[in-house]
């Protein structure tokens, strides 16, 4: 019975969370389109359906359609295997999020590290996908993207501890209640005890566009340098999962910073609490990232590791370390 | 030291008024044509293919066939051809083909003419996937024309 | 850059290259361009092949303030009187002298540093044998002005450092620009 | 040579950059030896869009070599319009009114801004900057609608004649000019707050891709490449030509030699050809746009010919060669971005690959003009 109940909860919240990634994708993908098209004064997508509405079908339908093409003399397991150690983490890592008190699929007491646990698994698909094309240009951007995951995940991870010290728990719906009750509360702001406050927020929300290879720092894939950097080689839905996945994991890294920082499902005034609160502030980040990649140049990988071991790192340091000095005086 | 600090903030500003700029863009309208729907009026000196002049009075071509757009043209791209016919004194044109594939828009034949009888069309929507679909008889364009 | 010091020096160049000290100095071609030339007796009076020398031509006709004409082994230390002035050179090219069975190869220097001072440095060489030592060794930038101009006349630099074709492609048998090209 | 440096350092391999790369901006081939990230060595390989030009002017007449100009460098195709036609003239001693001057002058200093402002937004489109592209675009476009209604094509004009230009222009365009810079004036600070002004662009372009006065004059290079290295050398400014010396303009010189002292001049540059636009239209008196008397076959005296202008991009030179008959006997075209391209191979050498792409921008290749 208790089992029935289980296996029948787990599938709707399997299809619940596949639906919520892909959807997403997708929708993201008309969302930096149509704002990229009206960003620079264009109309974008109009023709498939109201307002392009329904152009990501469109092109779903085209990219799977389309030959699966596997170029001559490429380390064939490993190259299509890539594609999917992209997808599936960022799908996984949708199971722990918690949307609002209710809605989450596993409450899991270590869910932050869970998550970092499989973030790190997507530099893996990069590094395979670049190195099994055969291509110089991928096998550039696969050393690019891992270096620069790793010069990132150390400051994002500081950042992290110091949140997890501040609310006591890794558990994301507990650090999300330890913010209830108006913004005043948020841990984005010093009263909590994480010192610098809006400052490690902001060096969060960098530090999740680097981990995600956004723009401008798509080093992975700077299309006028590496042409299309480890999915050079790739067509078809190979490369339509590399696509969904790095939206997946922008929709994540959005939602995270939300958590950790932005109070969860909790209304900034402390009135009508719900999900809705959630993903209005989650979509309000992404808008954010996608203004910015359609704003900035491209950073070098120098000055991306500069940022990062230059500003990122001593900043988050030192705040790891004032914030436990300024929670001992709250007490 | 404190360059390092004032180095930060104000790489932030300059960050920060770029973003803004994008943002107040975003509220503006677009500036696009749709081309397929809308389309542009082109200016009077467009440059399209030649095509001959519709003479109001007379109703058909003023030209002479001296062939100085011929001989004028950089790319080779015109034949004039005119025969000699009784009761006429100039000759008549027969023919006048242009290859527009070759053509280069220098508007050098129009310049060569004396009567005028050449001009520029105002088309531009020309596509196809077949050249000879650019061989054109102007004669007959003229004739279609009404 | 001193204008009169550099036009004085060319000249000494160009003098060089007279006739009467080809005896002298070692003959690297087997005949002095000069030499060998004999009026054509279908034109009515073809002009003859210039002779070394140093002309100062009208800027507003010509072009250039200065132009001379030296002993293709002396282009080097023509490039080096130049450089020596603080000037550029502009391009490498050639010409075609079918009739005087002779190829030009002309060099355009400029000075860029002020006053404006264009400077013709043109060598004359046998058609069949066209060698000419190179001067990318002076200027970096001759280097591809002279494997163009190997590309379009066949002249071959001597010691150019990487004379392949640069913009015909590299299997191809032909100079596009010598007059007895018909085409291919 | 490249491949024997290759077969000696195992760690090195070869990169083939192009014809077909985003960053190259046209059919361009640079054979990239690779250390890790860094650029052992770049030999750009020319030729892809080859066509001969310069034995086409061999076989053409005068007259018909015309339309040719327009296909060397698309981008600023009235500026060779204008070398040519002014050598020609040069050549065949015809006096040119001074109204088609002042409108060779105004047509030809908008042509340069929109050849700027293209390359603005490419450049920042290599860095990885889409949107300043289309904002450049659409300044751009406004250009080629005040072009089109007078020359009546947009992109690869053929609008000057000997003696002349090919017909007039009306008030609507100069009035059309004005508004247009005026609107230019109020967009350029945006475009400096959204791009010069940003952190990550001065990253990537201070210190880049030095070039020193010394290499510029090895190389022949000329136009703002010269100019960012500190030279102040300007075709128009100094062998001056068509009316250029009624206006008042500076030349925009940068110290730096790097990318960004590039970047700069071309940005003032655009200042100073709306000056002289300006004071084009002030000047701009009434009368005839073609000479009275153009001979119907044109044939200059024998002898060799040499004409420069300034072009967007640097010195455009032709040398041509008459022996008195209606065609040329040789005609050298002397492209200036062949000349700055030929100092990259020496100046990438050491480049990180995303700074040598940057350097790359900054000289400004339009690749027909390279291969002519």
């Amino acid at each position: 019975m208790d089992l029935g109940i289980n296996v029948v909860e787990m599938l709707i919240y399997l299809v619940g969370i596949i639906a919520f990634a892909a959807g997403n994708a997708a929708y993201l993908v008309w969302v930096e389109r149509k704002g990229a098209a009206h960003i620079q004064r264009r109309t974008g997508p109009k023709e498939v359906g109201p307002y392009g509405l329904l152009q990501p079908l469109a092109d779903g339908a085209k990219l799977m359609s389309k030959q699966l093409i596997i170029p001559d003399g490429v380390d064939k397991p490993l190259f299509m295997v890539a594609p999917l150690i992209a997808m599936v983490p960022a799908i996984m890592i949708f199971v722990t999020i918690p949307f609002s008190d209710s809605i989450i699929a596993r409450d899991i007491n270590l869910g932050l590290l869970m998550i970092f646990a499989f973030a790190s698994v997507n530099v893996l698909a990069l590094l395979l996908g670049g190195w099994a094309s055969r291509n110089k240009y991928a096998v550039i951007s696969a050393a690019r993207a891992v270096s620069q995951n790793v010069a990132y995940e150390i400051p994002m991870l500081i950042i992290a501890i110091t949140i997890v010290m501040v609310s006591g728990s890794m558990n994301l719906k507990e650090i999300v209640d330890f913010q209830a009750g108006g913004f005043w509360n948020w841990n984005f702001l010093p009263t909590n005890g994480n010192f610098l406050g809006p400052i490690t927020f902001v060096l969060f929300f960098i530090c999740f566009m680097a981990e995600t290879n956004r723009a401008p720092f798509d080093l992975g894939e700077a299309e006028s340098e590496l042409i299309a950097g480890f999915h050079t080689e790739y067509g078809s839905m190979g490369f339509g999962l590399f696509f969904m996945g790095e939206y997946a994991n922008i929709v994540i890294g959005a939602a995270l910073t939300v958590i950790l920082f932005l109070g969860g499902w909790y209304c900034p005034f402390g009135l009508t609490d719900g999900i809705w609160w959630f993903l209005i502030k989650m979509y309000l980040l992404i808008w954010t990232v996608v203004l910015i990649r359609w704003t900035y140049p491209r950073v070098t990988l120098w000055s991306l590791l500069n940022l990062s071991w230059k500003i990122l790192i001593p900043f988050s340091l030192f705040n790891l370390l004032a914030s436990a000095g300024l929670i001992k005086i709250l007490g | 030291m404190a360059g390092y600090f004032t180095n930060i903030l104000s790489g932030t500003k300059s960050l920060l008024v770029g973003l803004s700029i994008t943002q107040r863009e975003f509220f503006k309208k677009p500036v696009t044509l749709q081309y397929p729907w809308e389309s542009l009026e082109m200016t009077p000196r467009y440059r399209g293919h030649i095509q001959l002049v519709k003479d109001g009075e007379t109703g058909t071509h003023k030209c002479i066939s001296c062939g100085l757009c011929d001989k004028g043209c950089p790319s080779g791209c015109i034949t004039v051809k005119g025969e000699k016919q009784e009761g006429v004194k100039v000759k008549v044109l027969v023919r006048y083909d242009l290859d527009f594939t070759k053509c280069s828009l220098c508007g050098q034949c129009i310049d060569n003419c004396k009567p005028g009888a050449i001009e520029f069309s105002k088309e531009y929507n020309l596509a196809s996937t077949r050249k000879e679909d650019f061989y054109y008889d102007l004669l007959k364009r003229l004739k279609e024309q009404k | 850059m001193n204008k009169a010091n550099v036009i004085q020096e060319l000249k000494a160049l160009a003098s060089e290259g007279m006739p009467d000290e080809t005896e002298v100095a070692p003959v690297v071609e087997p005949a002095s361009p000069e030499g060998d030339q004999e009026a054509k007796p279908k034109k009515a009076a073809p002009p003859e092949p210039r002779k070394n020398g140093l002309l100062e031509v009208d800027y507003a006709v010509k072009g250039v303030h200065v132009d001379v004409q030296i002993n293709s082994e002396n282009v080097v230390r023509a490039a080096e009187i130049l450089d020596r002035a603080a000037m550029t050179l502009e391009a490498v090219t050639g010409v075609d002298w079918i009739k005087d069975k002779e190829l030009e190869v002309v060099y355009d220097y400029s000075y860029t540093g002020g006053e404006c001072l264009r400077i013709v440095v043109r060598a004359r060489i046998p058609r069949d044998e066209p060698n000419i030592p190179t001067v990318s060794e002076v200027f970096g930038g001759a280097n591809w002005h002279e494997r163009e101009t190997f590309d379009f006349f066949g002249i071959n630099f001597e010691g150019h450092p990487q004379l392949e074709y640069l913009l015909l492609p590299e299997d191809c048998d032909f100079h596009p620009l010598l007059k007895d090209f018909k085409g291919c | 040579m490249s491949s024997q440096t290759a077969s000696q350092n195992k760690e090195h391999f070869e990169i083939n950059l192009g014809p077909q790369h985003p960053a190259t901006h046209g059919v361009l081939r640079v054979k990239l030896l690779m250390d890790g990230e860094y650029v052992v060595d770049a030999e750009p390989v020319l030729g892809y869009i080859h066509r001969m030009h310069e034995l086409m002017g061999e076989n053409r007449t005068w007259a018909k070599y015309l339309p040719n100009m327009g296909r060397l460098d698309y981008l600023s195709a009235l500026s060779y319009n204008l070398g040519y036609v002014e050598l020609v003239e040069k050549m065949a001693a015809i006096e040119v009114p001074e109204r088609a001057e002042y409108i060779r002058v105004i047509t030809t200093e908008m042509n340069r801004i929109s050849s700027h402002l293209l390359w603005f937004g490419a450049f920042v489109l290599d860095l990885g900057g889409f949107t300043p592209l289309l904002y450049a675009f659409d300044d751009r476009e406004h250009i080629l609608d005040l072009l089109e209604s007078v020359t009546g094509s947009r992109l690869t004009y053929c609008y000057f004649r000997f003696g002349g230009c090919s017909n007039d222009v009306e008030d609507e365009f100069l009035t059309g000019c004005l508004t247009f810079i005026k609107r230019l004036r109020s967009r350029m600070p945006m475009y400096h707050n959204l791009v010069t002004k940003n952190v990550i662009l001065m990253q990537r372009l201070e210190g880049v891709g030095p070039v020193s006065a010394e290499m510029c004059r090895k190389y022949g290079a000329t136009g703002p490449v010269l100019r960012g290295s500190g030279i102040n050398y300007d075709v128009r400014k100094n062998e001056p030509y068509s009316v250029y010396p009624e206006f008042d303009f500076d030349v925009p010189v940068y110290n730096e030699c790097d990318s960004m002292a590039r970047y700069m001049v071309r940005m003032d540059e655009m200042d100073q050809c709306m000056r002289i636009i300006e004071q084009a239209i002030a000047k701009i008196p009434e009368g005839p746009v073609m000479a009275a008397k153009v001979p119907k076959m044109i044939k200059p005296a024998a002898g060799d010919y040499y004409h420069a202008v300034e072009a967007a991009r640097g010195t455009f030179a032709i040398r041509a060669v008459s022996e008195g008959k209606n065609q040329a006997y040789r005609m050298k075209l002397r492209s200036p971005t062949f000349s700055n391209l030929s100092l990259f191979q020496e100046a990438s050498k050491g480049m990180l690959l995303a700074d040598a792409l940057a350097f790359m921008g900054s000289i400004d290749l339009v690749i027909p003009e390279i291969d002519r």
